[in-house]
């Protein structure tokens, strides 16, 4: 487990989209109790894991997260009742799709935290901090955010130099 | 080795469709039907919607009657008329199309007359349409066929199909070996094979399930998924566009029909189609069910990936 | 006109929100101010012609330049925020950048109108691509005969350029007809309750030597036409502007055309008797 | 002036090309499917199959940058592209079909207001066409009056000669240029017979009647019938050498992005959709009958002749089966 204040030479970016209800609640806990977790992570607060789209997931990927969590209430406990049941076989599924378009699914996290498990935020976070740490930073998506098709490439600065003294 | 395929039941299927349109249309059964015409180039075919008996003749059922009609059932074709109720020729296929926008409250059975197709195959995307169906040119979808006789339908003509070739399953084969490969062997692939597209949606618009009257992908605000057809807008839309279906999807391959590009984008679901079966218990067939795989649950379902 | 040759006609230049003024609770104006001295002196255009505005991030937009060209040192847009791009203008504050290429498409033949009687006809948010020529013709005001202006809105909330309507309606050069629909007015609502085409047929201006335009929703425009062809109108004497989603502006991106006129080459402005000639696709 | 080229010294021309620094576009497999894209070595250039999209990519690329922009605090850049980095680009093997449409396209973009990311880019690339000598039956460029040697839009025709090697005809300045700098890989064209071209089984269209009829034809019942198959898409308009609709889109954040020009096809429903929820192209039989009528009547208006090579692309291509060249020859007939 890293202790505060290590430096290190990556620090990824963890993105976690969290209900309301139970992990966000679960994480206020974990900082009123004055616990220590990696700075990584990015909370987006949603009603509830139901509402949390995979595109959502998807789209963090694309904007330069390293790994993603996903967490919510425990079965049963769910403040619409069953929002965490449809999302959970959504997620089943989904998890299934990015790992077959070849997404490492040690990236993508997903957990029940209730409000009362402060702790348990804290576990679930830093170990996935600290895995993604280790298999560094998740480059697919940001280099395909790079590439152009053929037609729409230019020229680099220092192609172009080169194609003129051959020119001359 | 190459092998002929026998269809020459479709000589009796085309016999058969003709006289149920027009005993259907001339009875006032229904007021249209969306069947298959010959179209100019040799042994093409295309969608065609007859209304007057005396058009039944038009009828066609061909190797190249490729298309799933159930498509022009959909919200999405706003423009064909659903005046009363409307004769469908269908495949197995495209009869499971049909269950599934049943299933979802698109359609209703009583609207529609189901002239069903007993298949023995029809031929694979960018083929020729004159081509003779043999064990290469047939659609990649018809090799994994278990339903080759329509369940359910309001007529079907009375020829059995011959037994389907005992062909390596293309899909499953193919999922196996793309399983085995690495995270970023996959990616390599995909991203290869997600190069071509050009967005031009075709694998949307001929999907039957499809039929949001504004695709995500064409909203904007927020722009979920870039609209440039480049790879990283592509990657994402295919994914998407995969996830959409999982649970729905009723393997009738039109979206990797329709791509100009040959993207395997049947693939992706079929894997979706398996993995739903390992997860939920779920197939797509011909019994309507109230709800996808995706819209219900039970409280006992896997959560060994969730900590 | 700005030379283009050789520079990429995609390029905009940028400018600053000078002023932001809130006409309705969701039409917003916009009075900018380019950035670049050059750009600021050489900017010319005639009323009618329209320019691509942009929200860097957000896109381009497609809206007439509302400000009348004898207003020298700035242009203003007009719009309501309904969309992507319109959103993301509206959330533009006072000395924000956006950019802005144009001016682009025809423009009102405002000579030939010298020495004659003027009537403009709009209603709801279709008044600014008038007022460019209405400021335009008011700037020149011994060159016309009667000037009538018949606006018409939903409500009185609607009604865009309230100011300046106050202005018109002191004004005792211009003769200005404001009406809100059946149900749109308030207690204190000084002006005719009344769809516009039977307001316009009340207020009867004289045919005789006068030119009318007309701009608004499409169901506005096909009953207006009638009337004003009842009251002895030509065809050719009436100006409309048509709108059509554009992107590039420049008769290349292909989606603007009604037939075979391109809305912004040939067009904005156009008279009925070209309107009439043009299949009903806009 | 024509030469005899040995399919040897076309190898090393190619490859000598791709030395040079120029980027060669050539047919070639890109995961099973045949398009224009880069070749790396000559080996890859497939010639005897029909690349799936058209040659315009080269000029009219897919998707391109045509700004970027960046705000820091209020203050707003905007960065112009610089044409000096569009590569020098040869085309190699480009089908008759789709060189015709280069000059239809140069119409476009070059009347009044000039778009220098087409011209520029057509400016720097040399044409190499090759003559057809298959053709399926979705093939109609004899029925729009182009054919299968038909030399129009390239800078070099290609033909390929019995017993392997192509006799080339140099149509340009570009052309002349190209051969003159490698003219030790040519021979004189003596002894060598060119392979007999193909022959496109559709018979030519009368397209004048095909304009009168869409001159005077806007609303007709026909319409309805002849697009109510079309489900939409846009594969039609993507893979023809000669639509030329495009899209102008932000991609990025307000921080910072770019501003793109990519392909959009008047079939989609968003193409005319105004924000505020009028689209007067609302059915989709409009939307198709603008692609038939911009093809065969309103380009004619503008430009004085037909948006049409007769490539066979869309007819391939169409998900629901929809073949212009009938839709084309019923018109002339009615």
């Amino acid at each position: 487990m890293s202790t505060p204040g290590t430096k290190h030479d990556f620090e990824p970016k963890i993105i976690a989209f969290v209900c309301t209800w139970c992990t966000y609640a679960g994480a206020d806990l974990a900082g009123t109790s004055r616990m220590q977790y990696p700075a990584n992570v990015r909370l987006l607060k949603f009603p509830c894991t139901g509402r949390i789209d995979p595109i959502f997931i998807l789209k963090a990927f694309q904007q330069g997260a390293d790994g993603v969590l996903v967490s919510g209430c425990h079965p049963g406990d769910c403040h619409y009742i069953a929002g965490n049941f449809h999302a959970r076989r959504r997620f089943a599924a989904f998890r299934k799709l990015l790992e077959f378009v070849g997404v490492d699914l040690n990236r993508l996290q997903f957990s029940w935290v209730s409000a009362a498990e402060g702790g348990k935020w804290v576990e679930v976070v830093t170990e996935l901090t600290e895995r993604v740490r280790c298999m560094g930073p998740m480059l697919e998506f940001k280099e395909l955010a790079l590439e152009e098709q053929w037609s729409g490439k230019l020229d680099s600065l220092e192609l172009q130099e080169a194609y003129n003294q051959i020119q001359v | 080795m190459t092998q002929p395929i026998d269809t020459s039941i479709y000589t009796a299927v085309t016999d058969a469709i003709r006289t149920e349109a027009a005993r259907i249309l001339s009875d006032g059964t229904v007021t249209a039907v969306a069947g298959y015409a010959a179209a100019r180039r040799k042994g093409s075919s295309q969608p065609i919607v007859v209304s007057d008996a005396g058009n039944a003749d038009k009828l066609i059922f061909t190797a190249a009657c490729v298309n799933n009609l159930a498509v022009y059932l959909t919200k999405a074709k706003k423009d064909i008329p659903k005046s009363g109720r409307i004769g469908v020729v269908v495949k197995g296929c495209d009869l499971r199309a049909l269950v599934g926008l049943m299933g979802e409250s698109q359609l209703k059975r009583d609207d529609l007359y189901l002239i069903g197709v007993p298949c023995a195959g029809v031929l694979g995307s960018t083929i020729q349409p004159a081509t003779e169906l043999n064990t290469d040119t047939i659609a990649p979808k018809c090799l994994e066929c278990v339903e080759r006789l329509p369940v359910g339908c309001d007529f079907v003509p009375a020829v059995t199909p011959p037994p389907a070739p005992e062909l390596e399953k293309k899909y499953a084969s193919e999922i196996a070996r793309l399983e085995a490969m690495t995270p970023a062997e996959r990616w390599a692939y995909w991203k290869e094979q997600f190069s071509k597209c050009i967005k031009c949606y075709a694998c949307r618009q001929v999907c039957p399930f499809c039929f949001c009257e504004q695709c995500l992908c064409d909203r904007n605000r927020p722009q979920m998924v870039e609209t440039t057809p480049r790879p990283a807008g592509n990657m994402a839309w295919h994914i998407v566009r995969a996830m959409h279906l999982a649970g729905r999807c009723a393997g009738c391959a039109e979206c990797e029909r329709a791509c100009p590009m040959d993207i395997p984008l049947n693939l992706l679901n079929r894997k979706m189609a398996k993995e739903l079966k390992e997860l939920f218990d779920y197939e797509s067939g011909f019994e309507v069910l109230e709800c996808g795989p995706l819209a219900t649950f039970t409280e006992k379902d896997d959560q060994s990936f969730i900590k | 006109m700005c030379d283009h040759t050789n520079k990429n006609i995609y390029l905009p230049y940028l400018a600053t929100v000078e002023e932001i003024i809130d006409e309705t609770p969701d039409v917003r104006t916009l009075r900018l101010v380019f950035q670049d001295e050059k750009v600021r002196d050489s900017f010319n255009f005639r009323a009618g012609q329209f320019c691509e505005y942009s929200a860097f991030g957000a896109g381009e937009s497609t809206f007439c330049i509302a400000s009348s060209p004898t207003r020298k040192g700035y242009i203003e847009c007009c719009f309501r925020s309904v969309g992507r791009v319109t959103e993301a203008l509206r959330r533009l504050e006072a000395g924000e950048t956006m950019g802005v290429r144009g001016p682009y498409g025809n423009s009102f033949p405002i000579e030939d109108f010298f020495g004659k009687n003027l009537v403009f006809v709009a209603g709801g948010i279709a008044l600014p691509p008038l007022r460019t020529l209405i400021w335009n013709c008011l700037d020149l005001r011994d060159k016309f005969g009667e000037i009538t202006i018949v606006y018409g809105a939903r409500t009185e909330a609607d009604m865009v350029y309230k100011r300046e309507l106050k202005e018109w309606q002191e004004r005792n050069d211009v003769r200005l007809v404001k009406t809100v629909d059946p149900g749109g007015n308030g207690s204190e609502w000084d002006g005719k309750v009344g769809f516009v085409p039977t307001v316009l047929e009340e207020t009867a201006p004289l045919a005789d030597n006068t030119i009318a335009f007309v701009c608004g929703p499409p169901i506005m425009i096909k009953f207006t036409l009638p009337v004003l062809e009842k009251l002895g109108f030509s065809d050719g004497k009436v100006y409309t502007t048509l709108e059509n989603r554009m992107k590039c502006g420049l008769g290349k991106c292909g989606r603007c055309n009604v037939g075979n006129v391109y809305v912004c080459k040939d067009g904005p402005v156009f008279t009925a008797e070209q309107v009439k000639r043009m299949p009903m696709e806009f | 002036m024509q030469k005899y080229l040995s399919q040897e010294n076309f190898s090393t021309l190619l490859e000598k090309l791709i030395a040079s620094g120029k980027r060669v576009v050539a047919p070639k497999l890109n995961a099973g499917t045949v398009l224009y894209e880069p070749l790396k070595n000559p080996a890859e250039i497939v010639i005897d199959r029909m690349p799936r999209r058209s040659g315009k990519e080269a000029f009219f690329p897919i998707c391109e940058e045509i700004i970027s922009y960046g705000k820091e605090g209020q203050k707003v850049t905007v960065t112009d592209i610089d044409p000096a980095r569009f590569p020098e680009t040869v085309l190699v093997g480009v089908r008759p079909c789709d060189a015709a449409a280069i000059p239809m396209l140069d119409a476009v973009f070059s009347w009044d207001y000039r778009d220098e990311f087409f011209l520029e880019r057509r400016k720097k690339t040399t044409v190499v066409g090759m003559a057809c000598t298959e053709a399926d039956d979705a093939c109609f460029c004899t029925a729009v009056g182009l054919s299968p040697g038909d030399p129009k839009g390239g800078d070099i025709l290609l033909t390929q000669v019995e017993g392997g090697g192509y006799l080339c005809r140099a149509q340009s300045e570009k052309g002349e240029a190209l051969v003159a700098a490698h003219a030790a890989l040519f021979s004189e064209p003596d002894g060598h017979k060119s392979l007999p071209l193909a022959e496109p089984q559709t018979e030519k269209i009368d397209l004048q009647k095909v304009k009168k009829w869409l001159d005077t034809n806007f609303e007709h019942p026909d319409w309805d019938s002849i697009a109510t198959r079309c489900v939409g898409c846009g594969a039609c308009a993507f893979v023809c050498p000669a639509c030329h609709c495009f899209d102008i889109v932000d991609e990025g954040t307000e921080k910072s992005g770019t501003r793109r020009k990519n392909w959009d096809a008047c079939g989609f429903w968003k193409f005319t959709h105004h924000a505020s929820g009028h689209n007067p192209r609302d059915l989709q039989p409009k939307r198709y009958r603008n692609r038939i009528m911009h093809k065969f009547k309103y380009y004619d208006d503008k430009f004085g002749q037909r948006l049409c090579t007769g490539c066979g692309r869309c007819i391939r291509l169409c998900p629901a089966g929809i073949d212009i060249a009938a839709i084309v020859e019923d018109i002339s007939k009615k």
